[in-house]
């Protein structure tokens, strides 16, 4: 499959993006469509450690948990649920374990489809094992792995497949720790969005050969990363600023997944998926305050604003009082869209959207730029040279960097500022060739970064 | 205010999926024909006390023998209620008070005959100790005296004393255990223990709020019991010979 | 104390009610003020069960859960919170256990408003240890215990008093498993009126003599036990028309507390607090979408709509992926708070409040009772004949029969329709004399439940 | 589009806690009054690797020891980072260029001087096997290094065996682990096992998302780390004395 760029924006302007509507919604599933003006929950678990032993007792788990997650959807009157299962590493390294999961998931919802109606989808996502233990090998044997245990899920029964692939990772985690602002661009904008493209026609392949979904990718190995270690508001790990301008340089990466034949909808932990949206039209699935199974959030409310499906990203099976984890946090999320479905029946979906934004939009730098109006402006500064990868990565972080210095309402520390002010110098001072870029920075991480091979981008 | 309509928003499953028949016209098609045991029947349907006498009172007044009766039409009555339930035509309350109305039946056959009637078997019941919860117990009695048991029940926050005592004085065909809490339901590894101990080798059924199968799979006696219509399933399992692991089969579904 | 009967509704019109406004807001703890203008979190946790060994154990589970919890409050810029500590049982038997613990939550909760301003109280709930194995024992040795434990925990630092007492109980639970709608208002409406307005006196002057505040009891043992038993639309234990007529006649018993000198926030299991609030005008606690941790619920949305706190109900406190549980659901709860807030701040709280009820009003006819219009109307019927506890309560459940008789909108099954006729039928059959009712039970239960003791109530 | 102003909404407690002083202020408090050494630590709190080798040259010029400096002048200048860091003055990335430029001094003065200079103690870190979470571990790893540790890093996902091995070969005074996933942190008790069968004892250091002290707490040689910043107060405490049980009474703060 070829590589078509996004140059225009899906929605002509930040007002018209709303939850439950995309531009372009997605039919998957049993009867489900996404995006298409209804939202709808994706629950997301995790086994429990001792299930991971035999493929026999990884299956019992996960029916154990797919029967559980469907009775509840029925005992509280849901109208539907999407299922995500992200592979423990056994599931694709042994692509038959992950065809078995996805067979015998598939099995119980098409009997809770036939028996109640309810409309429902499996997205699966295999791991992105390509690597061992010291290097990335994003293009070896592990690659052929990968793409045997897409082949076999979507054979046996998923109707969405996701990855959230690792390219760039290895310059990141350097740059990330060092404050390194063009070292963050080069891994996340160029090696990621490289890798991508290149994963990404492979994966569009095996969804049309099995006729499912090729979903999308979120940077979750880099973005996420840098959301995690700059942590909560009195953290001392990075500043949030600069968590930020990671997120906005990692929306054209992620956008390549959809250029090369993914069609969403988005995976949830991807909170660059508010620009993607609006770049693509696509719908995305999000996740934030009904996720905090998984982890702590600065914009939970906010990053609601314009979802699809919405998600709780992970969490372990295992009992609570009101049943089995996964039961609870499913119920949550379905209260959280019958509530966004409801505004949307009674033409209140703005409004609700709104006040979901503006709940979160001064509580930190990062939500403050994914608020649906600032996210839209990132986007067309993305589109504007949608063609070059590196020019667009470098736009998407500039105009993050400008939205902030001119931002009204927002208080930030000084650290925060501080951090600020030198990434924007860092922008300013950079060139706007491609190919100096790429060959100044192939120079530089080669010579810093040991674990650096170029070959795993083509280089 | 704002009132919006359900479509697309919920779905009330259970109207949606509502069998057709009221719960009248389903037992109606289950009650025997003959003239003497059909107006038991229906009393027992309806939880009328007084009306299942008065059937029984023209039953034995026709010649029959007051203990057969029991057999003959109580239980079968009985079982339309509790088939009925089971598929989920009638509700609990329902069933308890066709309980109460049968188990009256049953007092009265045994004192017109003077004889005492063979249950199908002794079962104890009991909830754990430290635990006031109990209702689930209830339940759990109450469908096993509707499906012909004798139930010795040991009521709530019963210590493991108490229950090692009435398993070696009882001699049950099985012991039931409920437990609502984290905190509580660590008693019936004691009780197994105890009972493994004191060379007592029955199946002990465990179920209630905090319960799961992987704990009672934990202990040698024990077997999961996720809903009180299954206690009653059980006790018939063992009486068709199920040993523990056959149980475990049976009702460790998860 | 006396007892002062509410005669007369708190607001004017059921459309004046909204969540995070009382009439008569209620001052607490450090700094905080409930139902003025803003909602707050009640964040609820259980010890693990090995915590409860020892006092030292326990007190060093608590002080973990708290500090868990204040931290992940400054982390995500959240202004205000509170906490409740239900009583094990060890710690209501040995007042001074749950002295000790008052003592050390309330010493961190106080570093914390000292460093960082956050507004915060600590409620503490005994348990109702009134009764041994086989008998209720209300009036005896056990409450002495539990007055002397409401006296420590108020000398140590516990802001809001509150407990779930338990009378009617014996009765209830023969009633409900028998359709005895009679009986059920034996039990919840004059049984349990009587036992809390003995008991509530008795709080009430202990929370006066230590300056601290009576806020509020639940019918937690009885309308929450036919809620629970009721289930999810797919159970069949009990007609979820019968759990909600069970409800309705607790509001007029559980605002007892409030006649007899607690003034608020009612505690977050009653569901019936808001007929409560409509009546008398206090700040209450609900618990809905975000307490799946301890129950589903068949209103997740709708039960939110009129909160001044809004919690979790319990949580066993252990890890999960994105912190300890305490840290996960009080997050969860606090974005739910943000964007109630958001919308108070910009007057679009009824908005949202409608939303939030309208997401659930035809999801059972639970939901149905309890929308703010519909639980008003119950109110009115319960003042109608405030000074008399038989008749409020038989108002109330013939209110709730006649509101479910004329629903629009509202799909029942057979059976529920079936369970409510009969309802219905008995209501209208029953006297109107108090005495009359008063004795016809006390002969019909003393024959039937041979657990039933008379004296419990002083009668 | 709604814009509501956060006053009650939320409170940005880092932006009202904040300092009053700017790092640099904070910093220029610290610094030595030296006239050698002052651009030096200045150069290490900027992390300009080329101003540390130049401030070194001009100190060597002038006399200076080179295998001296560094502990006179290159830890001085690396403990008034971490010590701000600690205050909550400056943030994590600063300290790593810190380190960075400061490791590069230490390299420079050892070619210099040809001799190698005694370092605080070696320490070995890893990563749990079957775990590529090695974010946490890097941070643990140049904290050490800029409190003045030797440190052997053996990576992420790394083999059980391997940590034996290096244990048995480097004998550090210290080993860590990070795992950040429930399933790889059950590789820490296996490590504590072949240590204590092989008569290794020495403190296990463990930290990283998964892993909690109660769970650290049930193996012998286990410490529990909350923070990558407790890697160097342990290791000091350490060479201060503590033994394990020292050590557990002053990191297990839940
Ligand atoms: C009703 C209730 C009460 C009532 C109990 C009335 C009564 N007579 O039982 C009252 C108000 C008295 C009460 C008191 C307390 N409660 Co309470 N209570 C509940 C509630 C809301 C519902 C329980 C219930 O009756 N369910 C309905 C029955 C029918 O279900 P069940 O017993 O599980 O039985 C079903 C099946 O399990 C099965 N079954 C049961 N046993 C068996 C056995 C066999 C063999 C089989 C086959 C099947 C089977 O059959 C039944 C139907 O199918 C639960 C909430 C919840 N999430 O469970 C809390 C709950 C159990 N209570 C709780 C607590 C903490 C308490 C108190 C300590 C509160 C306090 N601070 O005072 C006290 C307990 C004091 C004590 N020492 O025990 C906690 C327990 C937490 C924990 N640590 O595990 C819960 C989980 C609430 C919560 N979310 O926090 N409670
Ligand atoms: C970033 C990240 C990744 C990155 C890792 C990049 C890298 N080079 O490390 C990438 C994308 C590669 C990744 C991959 C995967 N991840 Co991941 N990941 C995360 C994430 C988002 C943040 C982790 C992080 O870096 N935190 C910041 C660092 C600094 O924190 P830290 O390591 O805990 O260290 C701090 C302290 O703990 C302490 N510390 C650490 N060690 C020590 C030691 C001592 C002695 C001391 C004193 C202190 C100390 O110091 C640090 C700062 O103070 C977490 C989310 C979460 N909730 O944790 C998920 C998470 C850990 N990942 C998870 C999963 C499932 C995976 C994958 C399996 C996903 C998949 N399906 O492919 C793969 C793993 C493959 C494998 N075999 O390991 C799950 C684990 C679930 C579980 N079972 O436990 C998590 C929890 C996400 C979730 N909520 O589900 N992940």
């Amino acid at each position: 499959m070829a590589i078509n760029r996004f140059t225009t924006m899906a929605y002509s302007e930040a007002d018209e993006m709303v939850f439950g509507n995309a531009k372009k919604p997605v039919k998957a599933g049993l009867d489900l469509e996404i995006g298409a003006g209804y939202t709808t929950a994706e629950v997301n678990y995790a086994p429990r450690p001792e299930a991971g032993e035999t493929q026999e007792k990884l299956v019992n788990e996960y029916q154990r948990i797919t029967k559980d997650i469907m009775a509840r959807m029925v005992q509280v009157g849901f109208p539907s649920v999407v299922l995500e299962t992200e592979h423990v590493q056994q599931m694709t390294n042994n692509p038959a374990w992950g065809a078995a999961v996805a067979h015998a998931q598939k099995t119980i919802m098409e009997e809770y489809n036939e028996e109640y109606g309810i409309k429902c989808a499996l997205r699966h996502t295999p791991g992105d094992i390509r690597e061992d233990k010291e290097f990335l090998g994003l293009r070896g044997d592990k690659m052929t792995v990968v793409m045997e245990s897409f082949d076999q899920v979507a054979e046996s029964g998923a109707d969405l497949l996701s990855i959230e692939s690792m390219g760039g990772k290895e310059i990141f985690d350097y740059a990330v720790l060092r404050n390194d602002v063009p070292g963050m661009l080069y891994a996340i904008g160029c090696l990621g969005s490289m890798d991508m493209g290149y994963l990404w026609q492979e994966i569009a392949k095996v969804a049309q050969q099995k006729g499912v979904t090729a979903a999308g990718d979120t940077d979750c190995a880099q973005a996420n990363t840098a959301m995690f270690i700059a942590g909560g508001l009195l953290d001392k790990n990075l500043a949030h600023t600069l968590a930020i301008v990671a997120r906005a340089i990692s929306a054209p990466r992620s956008l390549t997944a959809y250029e090369a034949g993914a069609v969403g909808p988005g995976k949830d932990c991807g909170y660059e998926n508010i620009i993607v949206k609006a770049i693509s039209g696509m719908p995305m699935s999000f996740e934030g305050k009904t996720s905090t199974c998984a982890h702590s959030d600065v914009m939970g409310n906010l990053i609601m604003q314009c979802c699809d499906l919405w998600s709780n990203e992970s969490v372990e099976y295992h009992a609570e009082f009101g049943g089995t984890t996964v039961q609870c946090w499913s119920e949550s999320l379905n209260y959280d869209c019958a509530l966004m479905n409801t505004a949307l029946k009674s033409g209140n979906e703005k409004i609700l959207r709104d006040l979901l934004m503006a709940s979160d939009r001064f509580r930190d730098p990062q939500s403050y730029i994914l608020a649906y109006d600032n996210a839209y402006k990132v986007g067309e500064a993305i589109v504007k040279d949608g063609e070059d990868i590196f020019l667009r990565a470098k736009n998407a972080g500039m105009e993050c960097c400008n939205i902030l210095n001119g931002s009204e309402g927002l208080d930030m520390t000084k650290f925060e500022l501080g951090a600020l002010a030198k990434a924007t110098a860092e922008f300013e001072a950079l060139t706007s060739e491609s190919e100096t870029f790429m060959s100044d920075c192939m120079e530089k991480y080669s010579a810093e970064v040991p674990v650096f091979k170029p070959e795993n981008y083509g280089l | 205010m704002l009132i919006v309509d359900k479509e697309g928003i919920l779905i009330r499953y259970n109207v949606k999926m509502e069998k057709s028949m009221t719960p009248e016209e389903a037992a109606a098609e289950l009650y025997p024909k003959d003239e003497l045991y059909k107006p038991i029947a229906e009393a027992i349907f309806e939880g009328e006390e007084d009306d299942v006498i008065e059937g029984l009172e023209a039953a034995i007044a026709a010649g029959k023998d007051p203990i057969a009766l029991i057999d003959d039409i109580l239980m079968v009555g009985m079982k339309i209620v509790t088939d009925l339930y089971d598929q989920g035509v009638i509700f609990l309350p329902n069933v308890m008070m066709s309980a109460d109305a049968m188990l009256e039946g049953i007092e009265f056959c045994k004192s017109e005959s003077g004889a005492s009637p063979v249950t199908k078997g002794k079962i104890v019941v009991h909830v754990a100790e430290g635990d006031v919860h109990d209702i689930g117990k209830s339940i759990v009695a109450a469908l096993l005296r509707a499906a012909g048991y004798e139930v010795v029940d040991l009521g709530r926050d019963c210590p493991v004393d108490e229950v090692i005592e009435a398993v070696k004085k009882e001699k049950p065909m099985m012991l039931t255990g409920t437990a609502l809490m984290t905190t509580t339901m660590y008693a019936f590894k004691e009780v197994n223990d105890r009972l493994v101990e004191g060379g007592l080798s029955l199946p002990f059924q465990c179920g209630g709020g905090a319960v799961n199968q992987d704990f009672v799979g934990t202990y040698s006696l024990g077997v999961y019991g996720e809903e009180a219509a299954d206690a009653p399933k059980m006790a018939d399992a063992i009486l068709a010979g199920a040993d523990i692991a056959a149980l475990r089969t049976r009702f460790h579904t998860h």
